[in-house]
């Protein structure tokens, strides 16, 4: 039998091989790329948000399922938030995903949206853990321009 | 290890010698460790790991200039390695053997110190498959010194083009030619002794890089009539820390140092500085002395298995990797070369490589995804990364057939 | 080892300690080993043995960029060695620790990367009683790129002098100091903080070559205000093939590569390249993985005995024979500086330095002999070589009184 | 007891005492300086020869028992041969030091004059070859001027 154990959930590969939140954001108020040399994953970012909220999120990702589907579960638990708030999940999820070392660890600390938990298992596979980051840092870019 | 040489390895032959591979019996993720990434590095058997802790602990003092007899040991056990990698190499003499960090240093080495010799107008010809070992320091030449740099293409098979090769080198302009003796990411072995006589034909000198290469074949740089000559223990059931230069007495006693200190001098004052003969001259500092006395045990090893049997053995591998691995549903092998090692990239449709890596990893097989170090090889094959299994001399064909089994349940996965 | 940290080593620490060392029960030429030479490379505790072996037999592969278990687990050991360093010369940040080869190789990295910054009328200061490796690298820098060479003289105790050190900075010409922090001749601890301090009044940067005294004392390069800092392992209790520099984080990102290849580089085209973020952009290609790991064990090992115990241990022995070795008839120490470490050179009437140690090692006991890479000093103090011995953590006072014994039957012998 | 073994014998120590070959040649043929930076040994050698013999030979060295004993003893033994069979002992005493590995063998494959065996058990010493080796390499220099 294939171990895949929960790495690779049905989330991420459903997400991965069908994202919901894929294309270019017409009339873009932030638009960023994010790219990672080491392995050719690169995340294209483009949103519409004032102040108050991001009103719609598109990504182009070109990548592995890791980062496709990071992509796409961040695009859906940030559309609608305030840009502050998106930011905050940003440094949050890097921060739970970099730092402590247990998954219970990361769960007491970190309080996720569950959507983003399917990439706890990712602590264990550390060198996996920059495909997961990189659409948030893409976002914190599009975000601040 | 008490093997006689002979042609290939049995299947009693083989077990005996995973069997000093203390590592291979590990398990990961639960599962028997398949290591398929000897490319990147390889595990290291007992008689290197004991040759290294017997040292630490019976014969151990920083060598050269020692009076004693702790230091006279150690200076004689580090110099006899360096006998030991000459006549590995087929050098015509043990001066010849310079210890470095390892590959990437022993070319970086080559660039400062030669590269020093160029003159602006003057080029360096690589190729389109090079490691970035072989290929950064050469551009940091080029920015520092001025030179041309040049890449020979290769075809879409992955073998150097010779016709382009012969092109780029007929202006005479190019002083120096550094090309990978085996490609790490296409397996492809480049047509050595060709290309040192087309090099020398245009004037310029070769440098080989054996990094991969001595890993799988005798090498014998008089026969090859190379120039310079470069690899790194790890790769060779080595330890870390320690590689090799080798090249042309004559080149050496013309190069400037490298590194200034310790052991290269001949003598010193404020004013200035005489140096020391080769190789001493480019063995700056207290060296990497336990590491070379474990290459030397690890070369003992490698040859008294002998590559007749390394080379029909890792050949067999090849051929079974190349036979069963493009039955895995969507699975593409990157590159065709005439003549390879055993080395495999592939992709798959729809499965990103490092996805690949990581399944597999989750199943106890370890292999190497990415572009392994060679960016611009990959631009050329319009690929971002790819996937690679890597054989050793421990590699069974039953490792193999996990691998293939393996892929073939992770692409139903995704699919 | 689970000794706790306390002020000094009892007696039976000591036996103790001295029992980790296998090679301190072996014999030479019949007699027990005496060994005194660790100034030269100190002998190696199982535990950094046993580490270096168990990664090599059961958690072995090339580190970064690799996706596997072993790879992940070798990379979190070799990059937690890197945190320990940093943790050890109370760097701000663990990128601010480079592995090199050794000290030679850290300071030749400063010498071409920072070097290269450097213009025509700037200058480099040294002093008088500096070894190769922190003399030669500057001088084949002046000699490449024009800069002044300037050094600090030493008085006849053989402690630098301060007045002319601050003279040779006045003019505000120093563009960088290079000076060691403990004389490997004459034991000499030299003043940092103050030397730091002068040096950046003067607008100059700062390195302090260690490579002596991190073996001795508690370095703190914050403390200290260094703006380099470098030490080498097999010195520390650690492997060969293993060293360290430590610099200021926005010099090392001012500076350019210093090796090209693998690892270094963010992203290559065949135009140009990208650094990676330090410290990846110093460490080209494979490093010594397995022998940072055994520095980092060392260096565990020597913070579970204490610094400050260490340093009481090494005081009371360096007293012990500056008490004892004037009795011998014709000796004479060199050097007698305001504060030092265990390290004694010496000369006696009538006898060759060469003889004194091949005699004493026909006798079990080693000692080095000769100019100790530091021809230049050698020339100030007027002599053509000294004997010296050197004490570490595992040196006992009985051991210093059969040196002073047996030295006093040579003298006799020759007379 | 001091373990001298037979390194030292009382020849060395005693030509290392009170050299018989001291100083200066007049109207020297030749002369030559040999040195070891790594240990500050030095030798100058002057000597007046013909042809067909070497008539006197004088050194003045600076340096450890070793070389203060095998420069006396090496003008010694040339002094009075033909400048060719000073050539072939410099050879021999060479070979004899720094190839073979047991005195066994050494003793066997050169034949030395008896006076230089004195220098066999440097072959177990083999840092401290170069003090014995080195008047013989200024002998070379200063008979092929
Ligand atoms: C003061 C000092 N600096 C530098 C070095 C060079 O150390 P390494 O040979 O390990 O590079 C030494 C050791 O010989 C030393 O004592
Ligand atoms: C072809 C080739 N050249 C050079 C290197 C660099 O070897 P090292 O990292 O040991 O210097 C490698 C290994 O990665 C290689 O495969």
């Amino acid at each position: 039998m294939l171990n895949v154990v929960d790495l690779y959930g049905e989330q991420i590969v459903q997400r991965a091989r069908k994202p919901l939140f894929a294309g270019v954001t017409e009339k873009a108020t932030g638009t960023a790329q994010g790219s990672n040399p080491m392995c050719g994953d690169r995340v294209k970012l483009s949103l519409r948000a004032t102040d108050a909220c991001i009103a719609e999120i598109r990504h182009q990702t070109r990548g592995c399922a890791i980062c496709m589907a990071s992509a796409d579960l961040m695009a859906q638990t940030v559309v609608g938030q305030s840009p502050a708030k998106a930011l905050e999940l940003a440094a949050r999820f890097s921060n739970m995903l970099e730092n402590g070392s247990t998954e219970e660890e990361a769960h007491e600390s970190a309080v996720l949206p569950p959507a983003l938990e399917v990439f706890l298992p990712l602590k264990s596979h550390r060198s996996r853990v920059r495909c997961a980051t990189l659409p948030w840092t893409a976002l914190g870019e599009a975000l601040t321009q | 290890m008490n093997m006689a040489p002979h042609d290939t390895l049995t299947r009693a032959d083989l077990s005996h010698l995973r069997a000093q591979f203390p590592i291979l019996s590990e398990k990961v993720h639960g599962k028997p460790l398949v290591f398929l990434d000897s490319a990147a590095s390889a595990q290291k058997p007992d008689v290197v790991i004991d040759a290294m802790s017997t040292m630490m602990r019976t014969q151990y003092a920083n060598i050269h200039r020692g009076l004693h007899w702790m230091s006279e040991r150690a200076t004689e056990a580090y110099e006899s390695a360096r006998t030991r990698v000459g006549e590995f190499l087929g050098a015509s003499s043990r001066e010849e053997i310079v210890f470095t960090r390892n590959s990437t240093e022993a070319i970086n080495l080559v660039a400062y110190s030669f590269g020093s010799l160029l003159k602006p107008g003057q080029a360096v010809l690589i190729s389109e498959m090079e490691h970035h070992a072989n290929l950064v320091p050469w551009q940091m030449l080029r920015d520092r010194v001025g030179i041309e740099l040049r890449v020979a293409p290769i075809t879409d098979t992955g073998d150097l083009d010779l016709e382009a090769y012969g092109r780029l080198l007929s202006d005479g302009k190019v002083a120096l030619v550094a090309i990978t003796h085996m490609s790490n990411v296409l397996g492809t072995v480049t047509p050595a002794e060709q290309l040192v006589a087309m090099a020398h034909d245009a004037g310029a000198k070769i440098l080989l890089d054996g990094s991969q290469a001595v890993v799988h074949r005798k090498v014998n740089v008089a026969e090859l009539g190379a120039d310079f000559y470069t690899f790194t223990g790890h790769k060779l059931y080595g330890p870390t820390g320690i590689g090799v230069l080798w090249a042309r007495r004559e080149l050496l006693d013309a190069m400037p140092p490298f590194l200034g200190g310790g052991d290269m001098i001949s003598s010193v004052t404020f004013e200035a500085s005489t140096w020391a003969p080769v190789p001493a001259k480019f063995e700056a500092g207290t060296p990497a002395i336990v590491e070379a006395v474990g290459l030397g045990t690890a070369i003992d090893w490698v040859e008294n298995i002998g590559f007749e049997a390394i080379g029909a053995h890792e050949a067999t591998l090849t051929a079974h990797a190349l036979k069963v691995l493009p039955d895995v549903p969507g699975l593409n092998i990157v590159g065709r070369p005439k003549e390879r090692g055993g080395v495999v990239s592939f992709t798959m449709d729809d499965v990103h490589p490092h996805d690949i890596a990581t399944l597999l990893d989750r199943n106890g097989i370890a292999v190497r995804a990415g572009h392994h170090c060679a960016e611009p090889l990959m631009r050329r094959l319009e690929l971002t990364a790819t996937a690679r299994a890597s054989f050793g001399v421990y590699t069974t064909q039953a490792e193999i057939d996990v691998l293939a089994q393996t892929l073939t349940r992770i692409r139903s996965f995704f699919v």
